[in-house]
């Protein structure tokens, strides 16, 4: 709550900022229509000018602001134009992602952690695998599931897998091994078993380092989401409106499109952060 | 009903009318075809779709088209709804570009994919570099939109008669503001949105009957669209999910799209034919001339 | 605190106690490799623990208390020499879950609480809650800690976790204790009771302690047999059997015999010192 | 000593297993047998070796016996399977591709990653770096700067990569500044949680010497953040190789990694495409390999350095 | 040791200590705000500790003795009362570096060698690069760690650590030493050693000196005062001035004199703990 103040006080400055780069980002276009309509500009008129054109180069806040206003409250939800219908499209490849890559990645470190054969030969693929440019790889991955007969959701949810699943393997790896070394010690005097030690000493030891990995994961669940909308054709989610924002020169629309994708990534992170705060708290560990 | 999916080459729009308008008119269902359109984008190559077993026929340009076939993806050209070509170069008048001779020394922007073919050729033919050196000019690739040009990154860009140019056009410009050097004009004009299919499918009899009939179906969707060019970019509007399309462009583009069918009945014209693949050669993108490229069976059966 | 003797597992180790020494250790060598060479942790150590025996050892910093600790434990894997526990290797006590371990430092789980730290080696070996429940009020008791049940961790001053973690080894039914440095972080008169807590439930129980300490009156007043060691390598310099009766009161400690036991252990770790 | 914790499982029942999923296989389709083969195969000698060494040079054997293999299932199987190229080539066929591509993979290499990426990341890092000395130093902006941060970082890149490229040009200043947005974040988080990371009594000791704000950064709370700026500096490394890659995505001169990549899709060159992965994944990994290195070097005194090798 | 008084701040916070004492308290409050309720960690305090005393500070677990020492350095700001230190405020005296600190956990800093821990204070306080040398070498002595300048922290035992930490407190030339429990993790015998070696730098150097212990033996044999401390809140209950003379050997412990010292502090900590 304290933080309201400077948050409030940096998002002013950042629009104030917003407000002064629009206009010398702009102007060229605006000085272009004055000459072709062989006027003088003033410097009111250019202000005036770069905060309300049609394809700026930097659309002004507002612009932006009466972008989202018309596409979110005033369509119906249902409604192609509606930005929450397109959210709503991507939100759900992004969950379906995260919680495949969540899965995944969590699978994936117990290997690590209980295997040395796995620890040994898997790391260093799985970070390879995270240095490949996404967007090169996407469409095969489209083309290949649509080859299997899988299309719709799942191929953006496994664009989604794929990028999510790395910070939870990190996460996750590092934290089922922070146990220390005499905590460990003392299941073994009592003889507890593989799955006691896990359930009951590397599983919640690894809590804090899950949820941080789970708030990366998510933020970039929600890239892989939008990045698999791009090859499969611009159908439909905030990928789609992106592109068709790129197509048609419609800068506006991309930023609203933008942050519409920012708040949503907000959002989910924030949600998280609260399960968190709720089950650290449950656990004690809260601080 | 027997399936057929269609891969689209680029996002739903008027380019495309003809299918939409066949799908939505019940043109399909009277062939007892049930059709599915998969709108493309920027990343996918239809192509990879069609080998990949994602769909049974794609919209495709002849040179990207060729150059499959030469790569090793045995696809075949069954009709060409397109019988003109709708590139074109768009230059902003105030860089004193007024004829192909004013090309040197300027930046000239053009989409990849297989789009830059004919441009390169065009530049070969001038005997221009494009490398940008002494008395030659420089390409850059540009991303699917008339930006660069407007920002002034690029003095000319590639558009197409029925879209960019229009959105040139409605950021302010005035025709009057450009110069614009279209590709037919130019004698250097490719084969545009042709349907193609495998070898495969070819010969499976019951699979070229499906597309018999589906190319029927298709052709008296593109003459309804000639026809009624307002409702079919009202069924564009329809289909198109993003929501992004506004019924002012797709109107228009209708229009200019009606053009580049107008006179065709999807045959595909040899001539037409043999000048694309030289040009596509002349370009580097083909090495020899391609055979079996292209077949009228399927055409023949279905328009007679 | 006898009732809970008659507990799930106490049979478990027994087998050939009678025959002889509940731990025996003969020879045993331990030595880590480190990047600067190998250390001696221990060399050639040889001790005989009697069933109902309290052994405190002794020594300076390094000098393998812990490390021979670990090895009755089965937590360390000597390099030579063989040590029984219960008749058997110690991997066999150990699986038979044969004794309760108090480490150097408490090593509570910050996620559970106090109770439910105390109640984790109960879970993990099968008794049931309200089994567990009893238990955890029961040694909670002991150690002065009953009402702090629900708190966390580290809601506690360092004291009261040390001996959070002494009642999670007491919890339960193993004969034998061994424990590290458990009154480390205690002040004197919390210490001085602890001790005698230790004391009685010793005498009632008749288990077999192993107690590490730093502290000569802690030693003495303890223990039956008073173990000296030595670093470089970690060997036993000397064996005190105590005079001193079993039964303790907090004074004995001002008794001559008391006074001279602890003048032998302090000659005795003086030498160890004067080995550097 | 840990694992001893993890009990043994009977040998046989790995076998079982083995045998289980061959019988699968092969109702399945006859052509997966030998795929499945090779798995096992390299499964095997990673295991004995594994069993065998603790020393160093298991550590990098088996990631390289794990790679081949994978290549093996992947060479053996485009074979077997008759895959098309225009799908997916084989490893042989990406290899010959890459020999015969060399030039264009060099001059790729320098615009992308010299250009593009190293310098984006210098900057992109260097100037989180700065600023996370500074909102360190006054708190106000921490509260206020971190939640914004945290949102713009959630800007997805390849909605922001379009913009840059519109703003910086075409040339590899507009993939700089695509890799400096996204660097960013990461590196300002993690520096300044770094900074906050010294413990309340190591503060404590400095004000006892009542050490002035420079001594106090440069002496104590500098060298306590270097893990978490390494982790930011890791995470980075990643970052801004994929960065490069996918601003180029949306324009280019005719040269670069991205570049690459996208028109030889187009042209169905999916060879070139993967030679050109091949070259991101290990320019990347190098890289990556390279900070956590120099990670080794300078925390050695961390206990995730000292603990496990 | 002596020659190091000369070094550059000694005068730095002396000009008012003719008047009176160098720490003195008047009614000390301190109140930590926590979220269940005020904890009054230190109620009233008023003491006074003269130059070139040795003052202990014993008491229960949580009873304010490391609160206190905080004030006295500056660390804590007091909610109530006054302190000064060398005549001036808490706050000055830091600034003039005059004290010298031992925390109650050994806190070196793991990216530096010991010889680099104990030269920090020196750099911070601009002393040359010979100067710093010759003072960690002579230092390192005192506390026979010799040798280990070039180790890491983590590369030494606990005690061990202790020992470098008391040496980094001793490096540069602060009149008054500050020091928490700074023996607890040592063995009786190294324990001794200090001990004396303390003594001996107390007598040469005139230095002032207020430390914690929870041994009472340790502040008997130490102290030239005894505040013996009781929690809830955080107050003195006891100032015992002890009769020993000056010149301590260690077997001054098994005087008589001694006995009734450490008897009366042992009646005033159970007091304490009665409180509860
Ligand atoms: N895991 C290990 N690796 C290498 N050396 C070790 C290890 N554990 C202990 N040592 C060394 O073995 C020797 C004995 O250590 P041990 O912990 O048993 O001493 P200790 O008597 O318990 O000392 P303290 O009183 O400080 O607890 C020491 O020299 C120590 O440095
Ligand atoms: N930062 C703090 N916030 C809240 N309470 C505190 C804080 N620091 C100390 N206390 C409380 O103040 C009281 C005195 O603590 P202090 O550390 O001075 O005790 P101590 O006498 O040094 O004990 P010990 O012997 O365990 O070191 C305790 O009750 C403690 O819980
Ligand atoms: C894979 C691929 N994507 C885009 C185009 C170019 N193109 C064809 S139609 C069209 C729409 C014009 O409004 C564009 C941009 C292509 N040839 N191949
Ligand atoms: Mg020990
Ligand atoms: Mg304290």
């Amino acid at each position: 709550m304290r933080s309201i103040i400077p948050v409030l006080t940096v998002v002013a400055a950042i629009m104030a900022l917003w407000y002064a780069a629009a206009v010398p980002m702009n102007a060229p276009w605006a000085y272009d229509v004055a000459k072709r309509a062989d006027i003088e500009l003033t410097f009111t008129d250019l202000v005036a000018a770069t905060w309300s054109q049609d394809k700026p180069k930097l659309p002004a806040p507002h612009q932006v602001g009466v972008e989202l206003w018309e596409t979110t409250v005033q369509k119906n939800i249902t409604s192609k134009r509606s930005l929450v219908y397109h959210a709503w499209i991507t939100l759900s490849a992004t969950l379906l992602g995260f919680g495949m890559g969540t899965v995944l990645g969590i699978m994936l470190a117990v290997g690590i952690v209980y295997n040395r054969v796995m620890d040994m030969s898997v790391m260093p693929w799985v970070i390879a695998s995270q240095t490949i440019p996404i967007l090169a790889l996407a469409p095969m991955i489209i083309v290949v599931l649509n080859a299997v007969g899988i299309s719709g959701l799942l191929p953006k949810a496994v664009i989604s897998m794929y990028l999510s699943f790395f910070p939870v393997v990190v996460g996750m790896v590092k934290g089922l091994r922070s146990p220390e070394v005499m905590q460990l010690d003392q299941m073994h005097t009592w003889n507890a078993s593989a799955s006691q030690t896990f359930w009951k000493l590397r599983l919640p030891a690894s809590m804090p380092y899950l949820f941080t990995s789970l708030k990366v994961a998510m933020a970039a669940s929600l890239v892989g989401a939008i990045v698999g909308e791009l090859p499969t054709g611009a159908i439909s989610g905030l990928g789609a409106r992106l592109l068709a924002g790129s197509y048609y020169g419609q800068t506006i629309q991309i930023w609203s499109a933008l942050v519409m994708a920012a708040a949503l990534a907000a959002v989910m992170v924030a949600l998280i952060g609260l399960i968190q705060r709720i089950v650290l708290k449950r656990m004690g560990m809260a601080t | 009903a027997d399936d057929v999916t269609l891969q689209l080459k680029w996002v739903t729009q008027a380019q495309f009318a003809g299918y939409y308008v066949a799908l939505d008119k019940g043109f399909y269902e009277e062939e007892d075809l049930n059709v599915t359109i998969k709108p493309g984008g920027p990343d996918i190559a239809p192509v990879q779709v069609l080998l990949g077993g994602g769909a049974d026929v794609m919209v495709d340009w002849l040179p990207s088209a060729l150059a499959a076939r030469e790569k090793g993806a045995p696809i075949v050209n069954i009709a060409q709804p397109f019988n003109k070509s709708g590139l074109m170069l768009t230059c902003l008048k105030e860089h004193n570009i007024n004829a192909p001779e004013d090309f040197p020394g300027h930046t000239l922007g053009t989409w990849f994919f297989g789009n830059e073919i004919p441009l390169l050729s065009w530049m070969g033919k001038l005997g221009y570099e494009t490398d940008g050196s002494e008395g030659g000019v420089t390409i850059q690739k540009i991303n699917f939109n008339v930006d660069p040009l407007l920002q002034k990154q690029v003095e000319c860009a590639t558009t197409m008669t029925y879209n960019e140019y229009w959105q040139v056009i409605d950021a302010g410009l005035t025709p009057d503001d450009l110069v614009v050097f279209k590709y037919e004009d130019e004698g250097i004009s490719t084969l545009e949105d042709g349907l193609y299919t495998t070898e495969e499918n070819l010969a499976d009899p019951e699979m070229t009957d499906k597309l018999v009939r589906f190319v029927r179906a298709s052709m008296k969707g593109w003459k309804y669209a000639e026809e009624n060019p307002d409702e079919a970019a009202e069924i564009v509007l329809e289909n198109d999910q993003t929501g992004a399309q506004t019924e002012k462009h797709q109107k228009r583009m209708m229009g200019e799209i009606a053009k580049l069918t107008a006179g065709g009945d999807g045959t595909l014209d040899e001539a037409a034919f043999d000048r694309s693949a030289e040009i596509t050669m002349e370009g580097g993108m083909i090495t020899k001339a391609p055979e079996g490229a292209w077949t009228h069976d399927i055409t023949d059966k279905a328009l007679n | 605190m006898t009732d809970l003797k008659d507990g799930g597992l106490k049979d478990a180790g027994n087998p050939a106690v009678t025959g002889g020494a509940v731990i025996s250790a003969k020879d045993l060598d331990l030595t880590f490799q480190t990047n600067d060479g190998p250390v001696h942790a221990l060399k050639g150590v040889s001790l005989d623990i009697e069933k109902g025996d309290f052994v405190s050892f002794i020594g300076p910093s390094g000098c393998g208390k812990t490390t021979f600790l670990r090895c009755m434990a089965d937590l360390e894997q000597p390099t030579g020499g063989s040590i029984t526990v219960n008749g058997v290797s110690a991997a066999e006590a150990r699986a038979a879950r044969a004794y309760g371990y108090v480490f150097q430092a408490a090593g509570l789980y910050p996620w559970r609480t106090i109770g439910g730290n105390i109640s984790l080696p109960l879970e993990i070996m099968g008794y049931s809650k309200t089994e567990q429940r009893a238990r955890v009020a029961r040694v909670l008791e002991l150690v002065e800690l009953a009402g702090f049940e629900n708190k966390f961790p580290w809601q506690l001053s360092g004291g009261m976790q040390q001996r959070a973690s002494i009642a999670r080894a007491l919890g339960f039914d193993a004969d034998i204790l061994l424990m590290d440095e458990p009154f480390g972080a205690l002040d004197e008169i919390v210490r001085d009771h602890l001790n005698e807590q230790l004391l009685k439930l010793w005498a009632r129980t008749e288990k077999t302690i192993a107690f590490v300490t730093h502290s000569i009156p802690e030693a003495v007043y303890l223990s039956t047999k008073i173990v000296v060691m030595s670093p470089r390598p970690g060997r036993i310099t000397d064996v005190i059997d105590s005079p001193l009766p079993k039964d303790r009161p907090l004074d004995i400690r001002e008794t001559p015999e008391f006074l001279e036991v602890a003048h032998r252990v302090r000659e005795g770790l003086r030498a160890g010192h004067g080995d550097d | 000593m840990t694992a001893a914790v993890q009990t043994k499982r009977p040998a046989w029942m790995g076998w079982a297993l083995v045998a289980l999923a061959f019988a699968m296989a092969a109702a399945l389709d006859l052509r997966l047998v030998p795929v499945l083969a090779i798995w096992v195969g390299g499964w095997v000698v990673n295991a004995l070796i594994a069993q065998r060494s603790a020393a160093r040079w298991g550590g990098y054997i088996i990631p390289v016996i794990f790679g081949v293999t994978l290549l093996l299932m992947w060479e053996v199987g485009e074979r077997l399977f008759e895959i098309s190229d225009v799908l997916l080539p084989a490893p042989s066929e990406i290899a010959a591709r890459f020999w015969l591509s060399r030039d264009i993979l060099w001059v790729d290499f320098v615009q992308t990653v010299i250009k593009g990426a190293l310098s984006g990341f210098v900057m992109g890092c260097g100037a989180a770096f700065l600023l996370a000395v500074v909102i360190d130093r006054f708190p106000f902006l921490q509260l206020g700067l971190l939640p914004v941060g945290n949102f713009v970082a959630a800007l997805p890149i390849v909605g922001m990569a379009p913009i840059l490229v519109m703003w910086f040009g075409f040339d590899w200043q507009s993939k700089a500044a695509v890799v400096v947005v996204m660097v960013f974040f990461p590196m300002l988080v993690n520096t300044v949680q770094g900074l906050q990371s010294s413990d309340a009594m190591q503060r404590d000791l400095m004000r006892t010497y009542a050490a002035g704000y420079w001594q106090t950064l440069l002496k104590l709370r500098l060298p306590a953040a270097m893990p978490f700026i390494f982790n930011g500096l890791k995470i980075a490394s990643t970052l801004a190789l994929i960065g490069a890659i996918v601003a180029e995505f949306f324009g280019s001169p005719i040269k670069g990694m991205g570049f690459r990549i996208s028109t030889s899709v187009g042209q169905l060159a999916l060879d070139l495409v993967w030679a050109e992965i091949v070259v991101a994944a290990t320019v990347g990994s190098a890289f990556y390999g390279g900070i956590a290195l120099l990670e080794r070097v300078v925390t050695f005194w961390h206990p995730s350095q000292r603990g496990r090798t």
